[in-house]
């Protein structure tokens, strides 16, 4: 029997039909059984039929990539195979569900079709179909049927025996069913040291669970696609440690809730994806103008307006960068991976409260939703700086009536009173102020704290602003968020397929841009490559802004909702070579 | 730190220099607020002002205490998130009618029925003042101004009522023209315990010939007494045009913070990292 | 150009494929206002509907006549500016209790006040559907959902007291378990010369597993006739808990554009530059 | 007696006080005696008290800038000396009011004290202090007394005959005083031909006139500085024409009411500043989405935030080209001139009916609120188009139950039915659809439909999308909307004082930007410097993004809430030019 080491696999099926947790039980599974586990869901903005399907891969090794390719599929509806099967591995196996058993042959892969619903049916619960299907793909890769038996004994725990060895006797079904008709089609996945200091986590759960872990205390926030989880992740999780969420009225009381919290001393975010981050353009400009710390989460999807809510985009980074009217110290930070969203968004409060100043945290549908596999977190490197925060003894000692709370300092950041402390009192205020808040129409003051207020942010930088993988290659591949996993198995392909090295440089921190840091990565090189979800380039056009490679670099966009495959991408680089190698012969 | 702690004066809570026009009704509103904190006992440093944009919304810069004049039409939120992080805090939002009953409107329908320990006090003039004059939600039926130039044709924005039918727990109004009736209102509004609604009648001099001093003079109705119940209210404030003056309604009801009844603890946040135990079960979720 | 116009049917008003879960209560305010319209002999290309977004707002992609799918809370501006251009359509809203009381709550109330000849179809089912089931505005108190895990601890809102309150024209509340009686209340609603406002109770089977057909069977109470006066119509609801079904309140008043009264010609805009008369008599102010 | 042919006059004094109509009396007077007049107001944002000056230049040419001196300074208030002594011209006259009469010269000016309210209340009419003034203002300048009279006659013709003659009696006061105290200091401006065929009007009135030619028929609109008076002139003249405005509830609604009106068919707009910019971040998304056809005007004022709102900036550049999530084919204009507010509003209809696509147009507080002198409107540089608008005959040929709005046509533009056409029916929608409205999901639609939409507006021009003076010249300004004032004033003064000739490009379409067109003048130079009224030098980054222009261009910035004076950008643009050339020589 062959052994294998890495496994693609799909379930589709209609929405509402238990797809997800489908899918999810066999991710954790694997998981559990020493694989490093990624996932990726489709789904349409509709609550029950549609297609929607999810794709898993387990390889020995951290990816962030769901894979390009398909070596088991389920297909429990019928639009699954005409959707999916230009994913099909050659000899991949499909099993159907369908009217009479049949095995056969289609071009490329093996059809085999079974009554799964008559089938779970006769075991007494039509419901566990699914199972039968997920105990048919465990078969097919002689997964121990034990890993199963556990999943189902914890999973079902509450519902009772009976539930349990229903289930359990679907999984055994499809064990049986594989033996049955598809023996000679088995392999062996082969087993791993199983490792308790991995997670299996969402980038959404990361999100939330860093934000936890820095002592976020308060989010207000309005639901909408893929952003919400972080949300009902924090309602389930803040309470215990007395804080709490608040589900508001829309996005701009989203943002102003929390703004509010924050100026009142609590460590505040909000969570939105576009059309909410789009209302929240103006209060963005209030925290910065009163300098009041609060992160901000755009989960980004596929826009623009409504556009496609369940499907994944990077177009929002020039509303990130840009939006709200006038100018305003800004940060803005795109974590790379999973896990570095967990720590991207612990860091995000310390910078907020650093600089006194939003900082918004973007992701995009695929970093929020796909789960994948990371070394437990690191509590060390959650370190907690609440900033200029003064004490009462401390704002005693300026002895003022109105405490200054826009003092101007050397590095721009002022000596910050939460209310309460007796010596500090003030107003903040989003028009133009002085040192002590109040108005002021005075041109030189005008000037003055404008610099401070966008100065200050200069220095600011993440522990890692940017990965840089092969810096020394002369053509770059350039990515944010969930690009870096297209990225990083592009490079790897290129190599192992062609031989070719090619760079990859990950921005973690887009604003302030750390232009001279990444300067070596970027200005002398033959090609500058960013791969990114939309239809602009919208990421090579703000590297344009700060470099002058217009005539060397190009984007490779995508934007129809869905993210890169690797396969087209490592294609498209190999074109962008051969051109430049070409019109470097033809000068040469 | 010990905080030797004087009782507070007038002297406390003086602020920057008022801009406002000689004569603005919203002097009134803001001699009325401090003399009731005054009355109270309470100090500066206790008590949070948030406001909106607008004259009135200046208020907070000219009254020492903590304070966050905030941008159009948001007080109300900004204030709702001041007070879920730090209970303790006394919160007033101030603002116009633009502002709160413009565009705030939305904000306004849910601060009410979520009933958080805070007091709104509404400076309605019936006219956008720091724009120059248009009309505003509150400015009379067939009201003449530069956006309204054959006159008002919506109906004016009934704020008592609304708050009356979408259960707010405390509502009043009150009136530029007496600063003894406003203070004791407002007085009654920050000791009640939830959302309480104080809209006080409050000229515009530059801009508003309509709805003058001499206007509610003429017209205000007193209300001696909370009335019964909502309906009561409202039929008694539709009945007078809105012209009535005093505490409408009060229904005792626990507030939002109360019903939620955590452990308040967001503002103390440990500066090093969380402890192991609650990692570890939260990792677990993962595993 | 002459357009024969055959007398409407249901058919005309089949838009593309519903994709609502089976059995939602949305299927119904559909049938209820296609039923409506065909009953009032109107055709597609006379009608506006204007939405939001969530399930409910998806409604005129299922209705064929001129629609517009806006985005989230926006669906009464949008309207009433169609309205405004277009006087001679018929304008009507439809949307859930998310996106109407929830982010539309400001667009509400001044529609409500502005009393412009449309009909705004609220197809509450206190919940957000769309996004997976957090609790909406009119979710009950103590609701248990993703987001109020505890039970929600605001208190719902009052969409008919509030339209009450601040002087709507037409207040009614139908059942999308009861078609029949919300196609009569949607006709006499597009009927009403002003604004008017049908609540329509439609249950989410999937999410929400309070607010059922069931429960709504046993808990609605009849309201016959429309009530004498607002107060009374707010009394009613309130003492039902907002659990009532019919025509709760109407008054005849002129309507925003009647009484702008101007002769409307925005959408006859003439190819050509504009008369001379017009043009000289404008420069002359800068003269 | 000296003749002259150039005026500078200030009158400086509280808000509240009568101040701007003062000025306005004597620009229209001026204007009406044959100048070009041109003025600035600096008021504060409070509305009695305070300081507030009204600056006039009155020029035998025209001009932009009110320049940046001042001949004669009428000081109504203590505060007007200390804060505008700055501007004196060697020479200047300022005239105060005081307790008692005295002429003495101060340091280079000559101060004239006289008891202004005392002389006036002996007349009779104490409100008649500043029309003392300004009759001193007109004798020091021997401007015939009788071009007072007419303007006094028209203006109070319906207070009646009393209040005309004690105005004619102050102004006559003012002349007499001048003669018995300061005839030697008179001098004589010259009489210039009177035209018939001259404007003397704002920039929002240029806007708000240039719409309404172009047929806008509805606005929807929120109060807010600088802007309201676009709303409000549009509220006075569009009833007469069966058009009307609505001041709603907030910014929102304001754009959310127009793609309504727009939607069935009006030419509609609305008009804000940055904060309402903001607010409106979202539904300018629908609107592009949707492919609906308005017009956003941005009169932008000193943010971020509340910020400074009656003070000048251009600094919500970024936010109308790049705010927004997701991504939409937008226009954004930006006329130069107040003559061009004109033009540019009225084609800005167009351009947003052909490209059924939101324009926004931009304007900044001087622009908005100065007034100049300008020739009479050419009705026929305003045709009106209005697209790709079908008839039902027309729409009625393609037989379609569902008419197809987005129709795949070979330029983009889609056939678009208006409501009530009986074959024209169909859904607009906010979310990603097919041609016929519908949603889809479809990634190859999707694609193509983005295309579409994104290219359609790629060719879209205004007639002058951009003006070059001295396009030859190797280096150039750069500016937009009223900075244009005053690069053509730096550029003269350097060309008289200096013997340099600079160029002068002033873009008015920044979006698409005629990237082609504009290579000739900024691609080759020795060296681009913006002139710009922000922090960050947005123009110049905007630039930047198009041209590799990095290492040779530089931003003339000011963000004080102040226009630029031409003498400090006169100033800086040579310390530039000298840099470049010790640089140059270096190299040498
Ligand atoms: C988003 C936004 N829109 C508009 C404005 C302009 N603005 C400033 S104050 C104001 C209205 C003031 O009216 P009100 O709230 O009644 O206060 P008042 O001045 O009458 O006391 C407006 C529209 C703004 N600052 N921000
Ligand atoms: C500005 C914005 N915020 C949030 C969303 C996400 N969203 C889509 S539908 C919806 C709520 C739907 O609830 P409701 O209006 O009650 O309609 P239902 O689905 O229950 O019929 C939300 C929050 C959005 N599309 N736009
Ligand atoms: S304009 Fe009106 S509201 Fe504003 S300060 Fe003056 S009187 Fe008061
Ligand atoms: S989720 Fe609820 S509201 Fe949405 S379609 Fe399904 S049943 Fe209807
Ligand atoms: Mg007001
Ligand atoms: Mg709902």
């Amino acid at each position: 029997m062959e052994t294998i080491r890495t496994l693609e696999w799909k379930v589709g099926g209609q929405q509402g039909e238990g797809i997800d947790s489908t899918g999810e039980i066999f991710a954790r599974t694997l998981f559990r059984y020493g694989y490093y586990v990624t996932t990726y869901k489709q789904f349409m903005s509709r609550i029950k039929g549609g297609h929607t399907n999810y794709k898993l891969r387990a390889t020995p090794y951290p990816t962030q990539h769901a894979g390009d390719f398909v070596d088991i599929l389920l297909a429990l509806d019928d639009e699954t195979i005409p959707i999916n099967r230009h994913e099909l591995r050659p000899g991949a196996i499909v099993i159907q569900e369908g009217k009479e058993t049949a095995i056969r042959e289609e071009d490329g892969y093996l059809l085999a079709v079974f009554p799964l619903k008559a089938i779970a049916t006769e075991l007494g619960n039509p419901l566990a179909k699914n199972m039968i299907a997920l105990g048919m793909s465990g078969a097919l890769v002689s997964l121990p049927v034990e890993e199963f038996y556990a999943f189902i004994e914890k999973q079902f725990e509450k519902k009772g025996e009976k539930v349990i060895a229903s289930n359990k006797a679907a999984v055994d079904k499809g064990y049986a069913l594989v033996r049955e008709h598809l023996a000679d089609r088995m392999k062996r996945l082969e087993p791993l040291p199983r490792s308790t200091e991995r997670l299996y986590i969402s980038g959404n759960e990361a999100t939330a669970f860093g934000s936890f872990m820095a002592g976020c205390r308060f989010l207000s926030a309005y639901p909408i696609t893929p952003a919400s989880e972080i949300m009902e992740w924090m309602a389930a999780h803040l309470p215990a440690v007395g804080g709490t969420i608040l589900q508001v009225e829309d996005e701009i009381a989203g943002i102003t809730f929390a703004v509010g919290a924050a100026y009142a001393g609590a460590r505040a975010m909000t969570s939105t994806s576009g059309p909410g981050m789009s209302l929240k353009t103006e209060a963005l400009g209030m925290a910065a103008m009163s300098e009041t710390p609060i992160v901000i989460v755009d989960s980004q999807r596929a826009g623009p307006s409504t556009g496609l809510p369940t499907k994944h985009e990077q177009s929002d980074l020039f509303h990130m960068l840009f939006a709200t009217h006038g100018e305003i110290p800004r940060i803005v930070v795109y974590p790379s991976s999973i896990e570095d969203a967990f720590y991207v968004a612990a860091e995000a409060f310390n910078l907020a409260e650093r600089y006194q100043t939003p900082v918004i945290l973007a992701l995009d549908l695929v970093l929020s939703m796909n789960r994948t596999t990371i070394p437990r977190i690191d509590a060390k490197r959650v370190p907690i700086d609440r900033g200029k925060i003064v004490t009462p003894e401390e704002a005693k000692k300026y002895g003022e009536f109105i405490f200054k709370r826009y003092r101007f300092t050397e590095d721009g950041i002022s000596p910050r009173a939460l209310p309460g402390n007796p010596y500090g009192v003030h107003t903040a205020s989003s028009n133009e102020h002085g040192e002590d808040g109040y108005i002021t129409e005075d041109p030189v003051i005008r000037t003055k704290i404008m610099q401070k207020r966008m100065e200050k942010v200069k220095t600011a930088r993440l522990s890692r602003p940017f990965y840089v993988q092969d810096g020394e290659a002369d053509v770059m591949l350039v990515g944010v968020g969930s690009a870096r996993g297209v990225i990083e198995e592009v490079a790897r392909r290129l190599r192992e397929d062609d031989g070719v090295t090619v760079g990859g440089l990950f921005i973690q921190q887009l604003k302030p841009l750390p232009v001279e840091e990444l300067r070596p990565y970027l200005a002398g090189k033959r090609m500058i490559i960013t791969v990114e979800n939309n239809y602009s380039g919208q990421l090579l056009q703000w590297l344009r802004q700060h470099f002058p490679i217009h005539d060397r670099s190009t984007a490779i966009t995508q934007y129809d909702g869905n993210p890169f495959r690797v396969t087209r991408v490592a294609g498209e680089v190999k074109e962008v070579l051969d051109r430049v190698r070409r019109a470097q012969e033809a000068h040469a | 730190m010990s905080v030797e702690l004087k009782k507070p004066t007038l002297k406390d809570y003086k602020g920057d220099q008022p801009t406002w026009c000689p004569g603005c009704g919203h002097f009134s509103v803001m001699a009325g607020l401090q003399r009731a904190l005054v009355n109270l006992g309470l100090h500066p440093h206790e008590v949070i002002i948030v406001s909106g944009i607008g004259c009135s919304s200046k208020l907070p810069e000219y009254t020492r205490a903590y304070g966050f004049h905030t941008i159009h039409g948001r007080a109300l939120p900004v204030a709702q998130g001041a007070k879920l992080a730090a209970p303790e805090m006394h919160v007033i939002v101030t603002g116009g009618d633009g502002d709160g009953y413009g565009i705030g409107a939305g904000h306004f329908v849910h601060a009410v029925r979520r009933n958080m320990d805070i007091t709104y006090l509404v400076m309605d003039n019936s006219i956008y003042g720091l724009t120059k004059g248009q009309t505003s939600p509150t400015s009379p039926h067939n009201f003449v101004s530069k956006t309204t130039v054959k006159g008002n044709k919506e109906y004016p924005m009934d704020g008592l009522s609304i708050a009356l039918a979408n259960g707010a727990t405390f509502v009043a109004q009150a009136f530029s023209g007496d600063v003894k009736r406003m203070t004791e209102i407002i007085e009654a509004a920050i000791k009640h315990k939830g959302f309480s609604l104080v809209n006080v009648l409050s000229p515009c001099v530059t801009y508003n010939k309509v709805n003058t001093y001499d206007f509610y003079r003429e017209h205000l109705v007193d209300v001696p007494e909370p009335l019964p119940t909502r309906e009561e209210a409202i039929r008694v404030v539709k009945e007078h045009g809105g012209h009535v003056h005093g505490i409408l309604y009060v229904e005792k009801r626990p507030d939002f913070q109360t019903l939620l009844g955590i452990d308040w603890k967001m503002r103390d946040i440990a500066a090093g990292p969380m402890d192991e135990a609650t990692i570890r079960e939260i990792e677990a979720e993962f595993m």
